[in-house]
């Protein structure tokens, strides 16, 4: 369906609402953001890494991006990761740190 | 059985954005159970908790999927009366005949082995074509942590805390897999977020079956069981190891073990990274350790005492 | 008007025809006397394979209307049948049932409620749900039950309502006694109630939504309540047309209050469901012997009547409100707090007395009928005051 | 037919009487009356005294309570005559039928009715040579018909056989129809 559109939402008077507090609209949470409840983020060595996936099947904010059965070089979606670490401590090869927001971040290879 | 790269394929159904804690175990199980649900429509029904509220606060929704929420105690109902719907209307022919859909519940364990036991046993007594999921977490987690059936013995909880007269809760959990299992419905399964695969395959069974099929999955609450954020599929893979949550399944009356542990280990160390049992490892709680280690054991062996042996 | 075929039979058989004859996809219900006929009716056509209906014989009441609320909101005509304990049970539900903007149908067979238990008529339970959001219709007979249930279910799929309705019959009183009903054919009433045409309907796989959301501190809720409160407004006029067209099917009158008497009268009692024929009985020998006595039947009490009442009653010199229910701590019964209510802005202040009667089936025989009219006419003379509440044939 | 005819009938629980009250009320509505018949439901199982109503008009009927004042009783079972009143409130010009071997004489003495009819048929016994059960309930409607005419034995017999005709082989609905057709010849009225 064509996105609902719920910039004004605040402004809405009841004849406004959809019937039954139904949200028409299906996974628009995705346009929420999580990300500012990090106080750490993931990052991944890519050269670490082996494209096992178990970050991604791990995830519990659905924040790892698979493309092509690849993890690509941006691979966390930082408006829904949480920072939670699960990614980093479930790799086998340890190729995920978790590092602090607001810190400088250590050059990513 | 699909591999990793294979479920990549899939669509993810739950979208980011939802408002879980961080290191959620719920949301690692939706994830898993609907990668396993293939490629068909899926409905999702979800029963009042955690899961339900942080992922549609209105206006978002979380879900791809049509998604229903009633009440606290009938998500089986609830999924029930859609999966009759879609029968009548398919009869009535206002739905395609061909059209095949999947229906799924899903449930924390206060929902399902407490106060949606009842609408549970029904559901599935009627034969429904549709998969209940538990997410136990062990605890009334979206209200603040509160004793369920499902808490083990000896956690601590805030209507069964700890002090000079009481240590956690008394009682040990309920065994809800097997009670569904007594069900002698087409499919039954305890599964782990630390098993993607035991537990994708097991969802891939659970909606492949026609007639009602169960899956109770671990999923920790890291905020309820006070233990670090990280560690949600690392303690899931520890009480596998333990023997405090094994994994099988009771696929047309027969038990299997599906993943094996050979070496138990220890339940204390499933308890000692959870602040819920801090407690137990008092010396003068050496007693209570010893009888919780117990009663795993015993469990464990009448298990495997059901297990085909092939 | 429509072929019909007059009948021999009880209301719960009557009202299970009209489920039948409306089609209903998914009917979803626990027995539970005196309401349990119905369901064992529906049964019978299930088995004789005369619907389509997904029949769904639950665990409880609640998972009934849990079952229902699923159902409908997968975009099925859904409808379903309680009483007493039952609709109790399902307290919770009704008011998700409404607020999700569903329109399922359900009959109730009025009982009262425990404790003591009791499984005879009274209108506790079905008072107890009214303010759960749904539109309440009341039978004083099998054939009314019957006629009620086909109109709500047209009444609450309009477009403009999007409601839930409860078609109230007396518990064994109508739906265990045989009447003679006249019962529409099955062309009529399919073609009377129309193709149900779901909003947001969950099995649309192509376009999903989502139901059941929470809007808690900050959200909407406030806002979908007010839309509530205008759907249940906006039935009003459509209870009327879908009334006025059932009449000319059926060639009976329909209106939400129904008078006797009421062009004249100086005494009047106001009253729901079966008992308001002994009402109309007793009225209609007072005014034989000059007694200028009325009765007002109020058919629909969610949208409640207030300006038919406030209409009817004009101009009486003494009311009596007639409950079948208690509602402890207030100054009278439910439909009592109403009725005063409605007279509230009328010119003259009306004297009316709250009479609770026939609870858990009580008897209500003609001679307490003749009392309360008694009483009536001394209010109105002026040679009694009127008391604050009378307990009608209790000992 | 007069305005309203209220019928009030006593048996025990599981003797018909309901049925018979059913019966009564559809036979009439054949002949385009109105009608009600109901039971008064309580807890009671098998072997409890019970009574259920018929009522019967050519006007439509409006009031909804249990019957104080009955035109007719019907006792299916005499043994009631002893705890029950059954004669309670019944009018003027009312008809009481009992099964029973006694003469209408004896029984107006044991009721204490000193006015309208009293009517005794053995339905019992009826019922026993054709139905081979003590089933009282349909020679009593025959008995009825017959004490207070309202209405012929030929359409209660055709509803009988309309109504069984669903549910019933045709030797059950003949020994049915024997039992009415007996009952309503044999039925001995006094007043």
């Amino acid at each position: 369906m064509a996105k609902w559109d719920i910039e004004t939402i605040g402004e809405w008077d009841w004849r406004q609402f959809p019937l039954g507090a139904v949200i028409p609209e299906s996974g628009n949470s995705r346009d929420y953001v999580t990300g500012g409840w990090r106080s750490e983020r993931p990052v991944r060595d890519k050269e670490t890494c082996t494209q096992c996936l178990l970050c991604w099947i791990s995830c519990p904010d659905s924040a790892i991006y698979v493309e092509d059965e690849q993890l690509p070089d941006e691979s966390f979606n930082l408006a829904h990761c949480k920072g939670c670490g699960i990614c980093a401590n479930v790799c086998p090869v340890e190729a995920i740190t978790m590092v602090p927001e607001g810190c400088d971040l250590p050059e990513v290879k | 059985m699909a591999t990793l790269k294979e479920l990549t394929h899939r669509e993810d159904r739950l979208a980011g954005g939802h408002r879980l804690c961080a290191g959620c175990g719920a949301s690692i199980a939706v994830r898993q159970v609907l990668l396993g649900a293939g490629v068909e429509p899926v409905v999702v029904g979800c029963a009042t908790g955690c899961l339900e509220v942080s992922t549609t606060i209105y206006p978002y929704s979380s879900w791809k999927t049509p998604f229903i929420h009633n009440a606290f105690e009938n998500a089986a109902a609830t999924v029930s009366g859609v999966e009759s719907a879609f029968k009548a209307l398919q009869r009535a022919g206002k739905i395609p005949a061909d059209k095949k859909m999947k229906f799924v519940a899903f449930g924390g364990d206060g929902g399902t082995y407490d106060i949606g036991l009842q609408s549970l046993s029904g559901a599935m007594e009627r034969g429904h074509d549709m998969v209940y999921v538990c997410y136990d977490n062990g605890a009334y987690m979206n209200t603040g942590i509160q004793r369920s059936s499902a808490t083990p013995k000896g956690a601590w909880a805030t209507t069964a805390q700890v002090g000079a007269a009481q240590q956690g809760k008394l009682q040990g959990r309920k065994d809800l897999t097997q009670i569904m299992a007594a069900h002698n419905i087409p499919y039954v399964a305890q599964a782990s977020i630390s098993h993607w695969k035991d537990l994708t395959t097991k969802a891939e069974k659970a909606f492949a079956v026609e007639g009602p099929a169960f899956l109770n999955v671990f999923a920790p609450c890291p905020r309820g069981w006070r233990l670090a954020y990280n560690k949600s599929v690392e303690i899931s893979k520890i009480a596998v190891q333990t023997g405090f949550w094994p994994l099988y399944e009771v696929e047309d009356g027969v038990w299997r073990q599906t993943v094996k542990v050979h070496n138990r280990k220890p339940i204390e160390e499933f308890l000692k990274p959870q602040g819920r049992f801090k407690h137990l490892f008092k010396p003068e709680n050496a007693d209570l350790l010893a009888e919780i280690q117990s009663d795993v054991d015993r469990a464990w062996e009448q298990l495997q005492k059901r297990f085909e042996t092939a | 008007m429509a072929e019909q075929k007059t009948v021999a039979a009880t209301g719960n058989t009557v009202v299970a025809e009209a489920m039948r004859q409306c089609k209903p996809d998914v009917v979803a219900a626990y027995p539970i006397t005196p309401q349990t006929t119905i369901v064992e009716e529906y049964a019978g056509f299930v088995a004789k394979g005369r619907v389509h209906t997904e029949y769904v014989t639950v665990e409880s009441e609640h998972s009934a209307m849990s079952a229902c609320i699923g159902a409908s909101a997968a975009g099925a005509r859904v409808m379903t049948a309680t009483a007493s304990q039952g609709l109790a049970l399902m307290w919770e539900e009704l008011h998700i049932a409404s607020g999700m903007r569903l329109p399922i149908v359900m009959a109730n067979a009025n009982r009262a409620l425990s404790a003591p238990i009791n499984i005879h008529c009274d209108h506790g339970d079905a008072m107890g749900a009214r303010d759960a959001g749904w539109i309440m219709y009341f039978a004083e007979s099998a054939q009314e039950a019957y006629d009620n249930t086909i109109m709500a279910l047209k009444v609450a799929e309009d477009p403009s309502v999007l409601l839930p309705a409860m078609s109230c019959l007396d518990g064994f009183i109508t739906t265990h006694s045989i009447d003679r009903v006249d019962v529409l054919d099955d062309e009529s009433v399919a073609g009377f109630v129309g193709e149900y045409e779901p909003a947001n309907a969950l099995l649309d796989t192509d376009d999903p939504v989502s139901h059941g959301a929470f809007a808690g501190l900050g959200g909407p809720f406030f806002e979908f309540k007010r839309a509530q409160r205008e759907a249940m407004e906006a039935a009003r006029p459509v209870i009327t047309s879908v009334g006025e067209a059932y009449s000319q099917l059926s060639g009976r009158p329909f209106d939400v209050i129904e008078t006797f008497g009421m062009e004249d009268a100086e005494v009047a009692a106001v009253v729901i469901g079966s008992a308001s024929g002994n009402a109309r009985h007793i009225a209609r020998q007072l005014r034989a012997q000059g007694v200028k006595a009325g009765v007002v039947k109020v058919r629909v009490f969610r949208p409640f009547p207030y300006a038919e009442l406030a209409e009817a009653l004009r101009g009486v010199k003494a009311v009596a409100v007639l409950d079948r229910a208690e509602s402890f701590g207030a100054e009278g019964g439910p439909l009592f707090l109403e009725v005063r209510s409605a007279l509230y802005d009328a010119s003259d202040r009306i004297p009316v007395v709250s009479y609770i009667y026939g609870l858990g089936g009580s008897d209500v025989r003609l001679e307490l009928m003749e009392r309360m009219f008694a009483d009536l006419s001394d209010i109105a003379a002026g040679s009694a005051q009127p008391g604050k509440l009378v307990y009608l044939g209790a000992r | 037919m007069q305005q309203l005819t209220e019928i009030r009938w006593h048996a025990r629980a599981g003797q018909g009487a309901v049925t018979a009250a059913k019966l009564v009320a559809e036979t009439a509505l054949e002949l385009d009356q109105y009608i009600q018949a109901m039971p008064e439901y309580g807890p009671e199982r098998m072997g409890a005294p019970i009574q259920a109503f018929t009522r019967i008009s050519p006007q439509p009927i409006e009031i909804h309570c249990n019957i104080e004042n009955p035109n007719v009783v019907v006792v299916l079972d005499e043994s009631l005559l002893a705890t029950v009143d059954v004669a309670r409130g019944v009018t003027e010009d009312g008809v009481v039928i009992v099964n029973t071997c006694k003469t209408p004489g004896q029984i107006r003495t044991e009721l204490g009715l000193d006015s309208g009819k009293v009517a005794c048929i053995d339905a019992s016994g009826i019922a026993l040579d054709t139905l081979k059960r003590d089933i009282p309930n349909t020679p009593m409607i025959g008995a009825l018909a017959k004490a207070t005419g309202l209405f012929d034995l030929r359409p209660v017999i055709d509803h009988l056989q309309k109504t069984f005709g669903k549910k019933f082989t045709q030797d059950v609905i003949d020994a049915n129809v024997a039992c009415v057709t007996r009952a309503y010849e044999e039925v001995a009225i006094d007043g």
